[in-house]
């Protein structure tokens, strides 16, 4: 069994009242990609807040490999090893591809706040960028100012500056959320490539691409997981069909 | 959303042509114009420095902050306090000190303001920098709402040697240009740095800057306190400039005007707040000559401002000359909905 | 200090808070609904006081002086929010905080043409002068108990307002979420005019009923501003509750400040402002987290 | 930050017809060229609150200043001269500016100002800077005539240690041995108090309290209740303008001047009756003046005063109209030249003046040495009761002249 | 008769992303339309479109004759639309008397059959925590509120999104009770929820949404003859 990075144990985070996420374990392996699925309301953005730092627990533990991180903040969980995409595609909108990325690498090359030398200057930097953006296969846009792309080229460039950070673990929340089906195609490929070495945590609605990409899944229904295990597992999980489909024990 | 630092609308050759040929003019002005305007030019230029600490915070850290005449008024009144009786105060002792207080209550102010967001952090702002203004404005710590006078300017002496006279308009007028040379200096070096890459992420999305490993707090309070301090050093001058400092120096409607400054000459580059200082000084001592009730011509500037040159005169400069690349975007963002369906 | 002069005391606390809960409540509401920072609110507060003086001046009668200047002030409101403000509705606080800065010059300099730069008293209304014996050396002017009463009237009829009419309900949920508000097809074209319009007359008002008691002078506004914000950063935005709460909280500190503290009383204020940022960085009432 | 799509796009007619409109009021607006030309009329620089909480002041001090000219036939010393005048608002800190404004850009030869302390130390500041020759009419602040004193810097009116410290031995006297003083907390109020201080202290008194407010705040309330907690035999308080109507009222109004005497500076109750009407009354102050000096000086310059201006003069107006009498004793004694600065200076330095006040001299300091009188607010008048100090001269402390 | 609701070729963005790809429907007078599909998919966006909430909307919408592609969301509910949204959207500074009277106001036709009489007779849990402030009440309590709240704009047309989501389902029994009685009053729906099966019960139409576009569209009879649809768009 390959080595887990990323585990939480008993997460809880309410929000007044409301129990968003109740007592959710889970681990992720190095070298898989590990699919949290779960109608709307389930909790999965929640989840992954929790783990990326950006909400802080109720209760609960996170640790990166041997590393207890529950306590820290989302940019020191960042330095640590863990990178994130968002819901909604979160880039410096006028800045160009490269911009982007090597503000990314500039935050990992030991030197992210000297109040001297100029970025563009900066060789292993800007080194760094363009090895992540050419892992995305963005480049030949490298000097494309982001608002002018596609918004499957976006969620790329999204992606490279994810790797720039150079991650242990990748959390992705929807990454093909609006796109058209060539696009969706890509960022397929795309995340496919990302595992390697690294542990992906993988929120998606498009059952297909979870199907595609899932090493493991976990179903999360009313902030509790409801089920665990290799997609074949879970696809007949009779609790898993009465989350989606209403059935109760019932065949359709 | 304004652009990262390191894209510059307007050409780079015309730009250096422009820098020299305003170094050459104001290297020569001060033996053409009488004493007045002088004195005039190197007031302008210390609201200038002042302007450029500001847009620091406001255009790089995206942060509308309304205390910073408090910082600028701290410094005169740091000057004024310690200045002797009877003689000068060492500049070599007093500017330190006064950057180095200036820095202390700016990392305060900043760390408590900084809790807040958006309207939050102005309103606070405001209400430190006031905080500030009253401490001087009720208290008999520097002559309550009177101000104190500083009666000798302070001496530029190494080992007895006079480096420059400050009571001598001219010499003045030097150091001025010099402080203000040497800020623009300083914060160019520091907004193609790392640290001002940086600081422009964390105003453009916050969210994200975190995400990449950017300590986004400890950023936008050193952007502050760095601010502050160069709000400092265009106090303390000033203050030396008149030998006079009164609570008014640190009052918000200054920090207002600067603001004005700023965004007149434009937020997203560098040079813009000092072209809006000039400017603004400027135009104030042209209406002040031809309208009694001047203000009233200035308020209807400002509004007139804010709905035809948002983008400052910065923008008028696009209308004249071609630009290099994309037209720059005014209009924003499309306001972003939430949740997908 | 005796329990009698300790009431006193109180009660000049609780009168300056209640004048500085009508002038932040104002300011409350117009960033609650709109969402826009007003900084000429403070000149609005002035413009009331001069109003005041003028009409009282004018017609003998501080009651017309009354429900003229909060009249005018209304008006107003009305021709800025849709000349100026409506613009204003989602551009950055910066841009906001140039065009109120701006008002402030236009209104401080058109006070001027208008009424001078000269610094006036306005006389109660006759039937309000003299004072009561409160205790045997002390007595207190009856226009201060009369205002404090008047207050207490028009935040009742603002907590009614607020609470008990349709209107009321609306500013409510629109200040909660304006989205499901409009989809229930509430315009907010028209209700941002209102409570734009609302908020300055709120400001006007306060200056109205000040004059008497105080001076009316240029720069009174200044000080009315700030410390409507530290309110409204005391109390949180939007909420009128949290106005009442801060302005009293103020009101309390500044006059008892004085009394036992007098060399540093006007700073008293601001370390409570501090300390309750620390505490609750959104205000006391105001929405937690962003 | 979002910026939404409301913003007006700025065109190229927009911006044209802009930079026509700044380019047509650039034009309009010239360096001013100093008048060189020989026989050229004197330049005096009229620096003066005329608007705001002082603005009824400044006025008065600008009409008796021209009245004495008036009556020269518009001359000073046979000079002929022009007046350049700026409404200094009583704000310390645009006086700087304002100053070298008059003296830099306008080249006037003699500044005459002003009301507010903390507005002429600037001037004091700036025309010891340039040396230029300034005329105080009434703020009272000690140092410029103390140590900021220069040859060149002369004042008509008074120091604030002048006018309050002779009240302290008249509290005592009266009976009142535990006082409590209020004041604006500014330069000019603290001066008078501690000056008051000085004189009472001296004479065997306790002050009990301070009290303050910032200045120009008028929210008295919760000071006037402080007061009544703490029972002092009298109150001595120092405020001007709408300042001083405002407390005098609200005193009243506390009930507090049934029990509690209250006394004051002179500016407490000058300028200001009418609107305290009836709660003035019976409030003693000292001051170098009164309502009902029976001078032959006074009468002669009351009754063209009022010609002039249809209001009644009071001390301010004389202080102005002294300020001329000065300068034209100065210019008179070098006829009409200026430029002769040290004989006209000495010559103001040993003027006697018959000013409607009564005599006046000049210290080492050029403060004047005057009487000064105790005065009661009886029906509206600031009557002379008697003389509280004869021909008080101010010590001018650190005056090094 | 002219269909109540027209959308030809909608098409939804979220800045760059776009959420709905070309879709077309029609909705007639009094008809009950059952809209499902997997989260993410497009239905909350297709209703918000409709309201006028997304602010990047092209193609074309039409309500009773009229375009509303252009219209403010304000405008749009007056013509006779009202919204139930995902969560509710109960004011929560508000207690359940205001939140129904704030919304009251008579239908396009001037009619008034929703009065808070009326919906109290319909929801009697409603009246007796009337005093309660809106989010003191339980999430069917709440959903009832909105929906009252709905119904007080007196609408030709109820958006309900997720109208049984966390619901016990005793109370969810309730709410499809509720849509009989608004079917009896003429009011069309389109009502999202992952119980298809009881939507299908109370539907005239079922519509099923998939990656921005409509994926099948027919009577429930029609779908349930058609497993594999269900098991391709629902199931995982």
């Amino acid at each position: 069994m390959a080595e887990i990075l990323l585990r939480a144990e008993g997460l809880h985070r309410r929000f007044g009242g409301l129990m968003a996420v109740g007592g959710v374990s889970l681990d992720v392996h190095r070298g898989e990609v590990h699919a949290v699925i779960g109608p709307n309301g389930a909790g999965k953005s929640t989840l992954i807040n929790l783990l990326s730092g950006d909400i802080p627990v109720s209760s609960g533990r996170v640790t990166l490999g041997d590393r207890d991180v529950t306590t820290l903040p989302p940019n020191r969980r960042a330095m640590a090893g863990i990178g994130r995409s968002y819901q909604k595609t979160t880039i410096f909108q006028t800045s160009t591809v490269h911009e982007n990325v090597r503000l990314a690498a500039q935050a990992h090359s030991g030197h992210a706040l000297r109040l001297f030398g100029h970025v563009v200057n900066d060789h292993a930097v800007n080194e760094a960028a363009e090895a992540a953006i050419a892992e995305v296969g963005l480049s030949t846009r490298s000097g494309t100012i982001a608002r002018f792309m596609s918004h499957g080229e976006q969620r790329q460039l999204e992606i490279a500056m994810v790797l720039a950070t150079r991650p242990r673990v990748i959390l992705l929340d929807e990454p093909l959320a609006g796109m058209g089906q060539a696009e969706a195609q890509r960022m397929i490929a795309l995340i496919a490539r990302l595992k390697e070495a690294r542990a992906v945590l993988l929120v998606e609605h498009d059952m297909d691409a979870v199907f595609a990409l899932a090493d493991r899944l976990t179903v999360m229904a009313d902030g509790e997981v409801i089920a665990s295990g290799t997609p074949t597992e879970v696809r007949s999980h009779p609790a898993v069909r009465a989350a989606y489909l209403g059935d109760h024990g019932e065949v359709a | 959303m304004a652009k990262l630092p390191g894209a510059t609308h307007v050409s780079s050759r015309f730009y250096r042509i422009a820098l020299v040929a305003s170094l050459l003019v104001s290297l020569v002005l001060p033996f053409v114009v009488p004493v007045y305007y002088v004195q005039f030019l190197s007031k302008a230029m210390l609201m200038g420095i002042l302007a450029l600490a500001l847009n620091l915070v406001v255009g790089y850290g995206g942060l509308v902050s309304l205390c910073h005449a408090a910082f600028f008024g701290l410094a005169g009144y740091v000057l004024a306090l310690t200045s002797p009786a009877s003689g000068g105060a060492s500049i070599f002792i007093t500017l330190p000190l006064a950057m180095i207080v200036v820095a202390a209550v700016a990392a305060v102010i900043g760390a408590l303001s900084l809790r807040t967001r958006g309207i939050y952090f102005i309103m606070a702002t405001l209400a430190f920098g006031e905080m500030l203004f009253y401490l001087f404005h009720d208290t008999k710590i520097g002559g309550g709402s009177d101000g104190i006078y500083i009666y000798y300017e302070p001496e530029a002496v190494i080992a007895g040697f006079r480096l420059v006279d400050l009571g001598n308009k001219t010499h003045f007028y030097f150091v001025s240009l010099g402080a203000l040379f040497l800020t623009l200096l300083f914060l160019k070096g520091l907004v193609g740095s790392p640290f001002g890459h940086a600081l422009a992420a964390a105003r453009d999305n916050e969210r994200r800057a975190l995400s990449l490993g950017f300590p986004v707090f400890g950023l936008r309070l050193a952007a502050f306190v760095i601010s502050a301090v160069i709000a400092a050093v265009a106090g303390y001058l000033s203050a030396a400039q008149f030998g006079f400092v009164a609570p008014q120096m640190l009052g918000w409607h200054l920090s207002a005007t600067v603001l004005v400054m700023v965004v007149l000459g434009g937020l997203s580059s560098l040079v813009g707040p000092l072209v809006g200082a000039i400017a603004l000084m400027g135009l104030e001592e042209v209406l002040k000559s031809l309208f009694d009730n001047w203000k009233l011509v200035k308020g209807l500037i400002i509004i007139a401002l804010v709905f035809l040159l948002p983008g400052g005169l910065q923008q008028l400069g696009a209308l004249v000359m071609p630009e290099r690349g994309e037209a720059p975007d005014t209009t924003g963002e499309a306001v972003e909905e939430k949740a997908h369906g | 200090m005796n329990a009698a002069t300790f009431a006193v005391q109180l009660l000049n606390g609780v009168q300056y808070g209640l004048v500085l809960f009508l002038v932040a409540s104002g300011l409350s509401l117009v960033f609650g609904i709109l969402g826009v920072i007003n900084l000429a609110h403070g000149a609005f507060y002035m413009l009331g006081a001069y109003l005041a003086y003028w009409l009282s001046a004018y017609t003998g009668n501080f009651l017309v002086a009354l429900i003229g200047g909060t009249a005018i002030a209304f008006v107003i409101g009305l021709v800025l929010e849709e000349v100026f403000v409506k613009r204003m509705i989602g551009r950055d606080h910066l841009a906001q905080v140039l065009l109120s800065f701006g008002f402030i010059l236009v209104i401080d300099e058109s006070r001027q043409i208008l009424f001078g730069k000269d610094v006036h008293s306005v006389p109660p209304p006759d039937w309000l002068k003299g004072s009561i014996q409160l205790t045997e050396l002390l007595s207190y002017p009856i226009y201060r108990l009369a205002l404090c009463v008047f207050c207490l009237i028009v935040a009742a009829i603002i907590f009614f307002v607020i609470q008990k009419t349709r209107l009321g309900m609306i500013i409510r949920a629109g200040a909660e979420n304006r989205d499901m508000t409009r989809a229930l097809g509430i315009s907010f074209d028209r209700l941002n005019r209102y409570v734009f319009a609302g908020g300055i007359a709120l400001a006007a008002l306060g200056g109205i009923l000040v004059a008497p008691v105080s001076t009316v002078f240029p720069g009174m506004g200044d000080g009315m501003l700030i410390l409507s914000f530290v309110v409204v950063v005391l109390g949180g935005i939007g909420s009128v509750a949290g106005a009442a709460i801060g302005a009293l909280l103020i009101g309390l500190t500044d006059t008892f400040g004085k009394v036992f503290f007098p060399q540093v009383s006007s700073i008293l204020i601001y370390v409570l402002m501090a300390g309750i940022l620390l505490w609750r960085p959104n205000g006391l009432l105001g929405k937690q987290g962003h | 930050m979002s910026k939404s799509d409301l913003i007006i796009r700025p065109d190229r007619r927009r911006f044209l017809l802009g930079a026509s409109g700044l380019v047509a009021g650039a034009s309009a607006f010239r360096f001013p060229t100093p008048a060189i030309a020989q026989g050229a009329p004197l330049k005096v620089g009229l620096m003066l609150p005329y608007s705001g909480t002082f603005g009824r002041l400044g006025q008065f001090i600008d009409n008796g200043f021209r009245l004495y000219a008036e009556q020269q036939g518009g001359k000073l010393g046979g000079r002929a001269i022009e007046f350049v005048q700026i409404d200094d608002e009583s704000k310390p800190e645009s006086a700087t500016d304002n100053m070298n404004r008059l003296v830099g850009r306008d080249k006037v030869d003699i500044v005459v100002g002003t009301v507010h302390s903390g507005v002429a130390m600037a001037m004091v500041k700036v025309a010891r800077d340039t040396n230029t020759m300034l005329v105080i009419p009434n703020a009272g602040v000690n140092e410029a005539t103390g140590p900021l004193c220069a040859p060149h810097i002369f004042r008509t009116s008074f120091s604030n240690w002048q006018v309050c410290q002779p009240m302290g031995k008249v509290m005592f006297d009266a009976g009142h041995k535990n006082v409590a003083t209020i004041t604006w907390r500014y330069a000019a109020g603290q001066q008078m108090v501690d000056a008051f201080k000085e004189g009472f202290t001296a004479a065997g008194g306790k002050v009990v309290e301070d009290l303050a407010v910032p200045f120009p705040e008028v929210e008295f309330q919760a000071l006037i209740t402080r007061i009544a907690t703490l029972k002092p035999d009298a109150v001595f308080a120092f405020f001007a303008g709408g300042g001083a109507v405002k407390f005098v009222r609200d005193y009243a109004a506390a009930g507090l001047s049934k029990s509690i005497p209250l006394y004051g500076a002179g500016f407490l109750t000058d300028g200001t009756l009418q609107a305290q009407g009836d709660a003035a009354e019976g409030i003693k102050t000292t001051l170098h003046y009164a309502d009902n000096l029976d001078g032959a000086t006074n009468k002669t310059f009351s009754e063209a005063f009022l010609k002039k201006t249809g209001k009644e003069g009071d001390i301010y107006a004389v202080q102005g109209y002294d300020a001329a009498a000065l300068l034209d004793i100065g210019l008179k004694a070098v006829k009409g030249d200026f430029t002769a600065r040290a004989p006209m200076v000495a010559a103001m330095r040993a003027a006697k003046i018959d000013s409607p006040r009564g005599p006046v001299s000049f210290n080492k300091g050029n403060n004047p040495v005057q009487d000064i009188y105790l005065r009661e607010v009886r029906k509206g008048q600031n009557v002379k009761i008697g003389v509280a100090g004869k021909a008080v001269d101010d010590p001018a402390r650190g005056c090094r002249a | 008769m002219t269909p109540l609701l027209v959308i030809e070729n909608l098409r939804s963005f979220y800045g760059v992303s776009q959420a709905l790809h070309g879709v077309g429907l029609s909705v007639g007078r009094g008809e009950q339309i059952a809209l499902i599909g997997r989260n993410g998919m497009g239905k909350t966006t297709l209703l918000r479109s409709i309201m006028g909430l997304i602010h990047d909307r092209r193609g074309e919408i039409r309500f009773d004759g009229a375009s509303t592609i252009d219209r403010q969301p304000e405008d749009i509910a007056r013509a006779g639309i009202a919204y139930v949204p995902e969560g509710r959207g109960v004011f929560g500074s508000l207690d359940v008397v205001e939140n129904l009277v704030m919304a009251a106001r008579p239908g396009r036709d001037g009619h008034s059959n929703w009065t808070l009489e009326r919906v109290f007779e319909v929801f009697p849990r409603l009246h007796q925590r009337r005093g309660h402030g809106g989010l003191q009440l339980s999430g069917g309590e709440q959903q009832m509120l909105s929906i009252g709240r709905a119904l007080m704009t007196n609408p030709d047309l109820i958006l309900l999104d997720e109208a049984t989501e966390g619901l016990a389902p005793l109370i969810a029994q309730e709410i499809w009770a509720m849509l009989d009685i608004i079917r009896a009053e003429g009011i069309a729906t389109i009502v999202v929820d992952k119980d298809h099966r009881s939507l299908a019960r109370v539907a005239d139409r079922m519509v099923v949404m998939a990656k921005g576009e409509i994926a099948f569209d027919g009577t429930p009879a029609a779908l349930r003859a058609e497993p594999g649809i269900l098991e391709r768009h629902l199931g995982i």
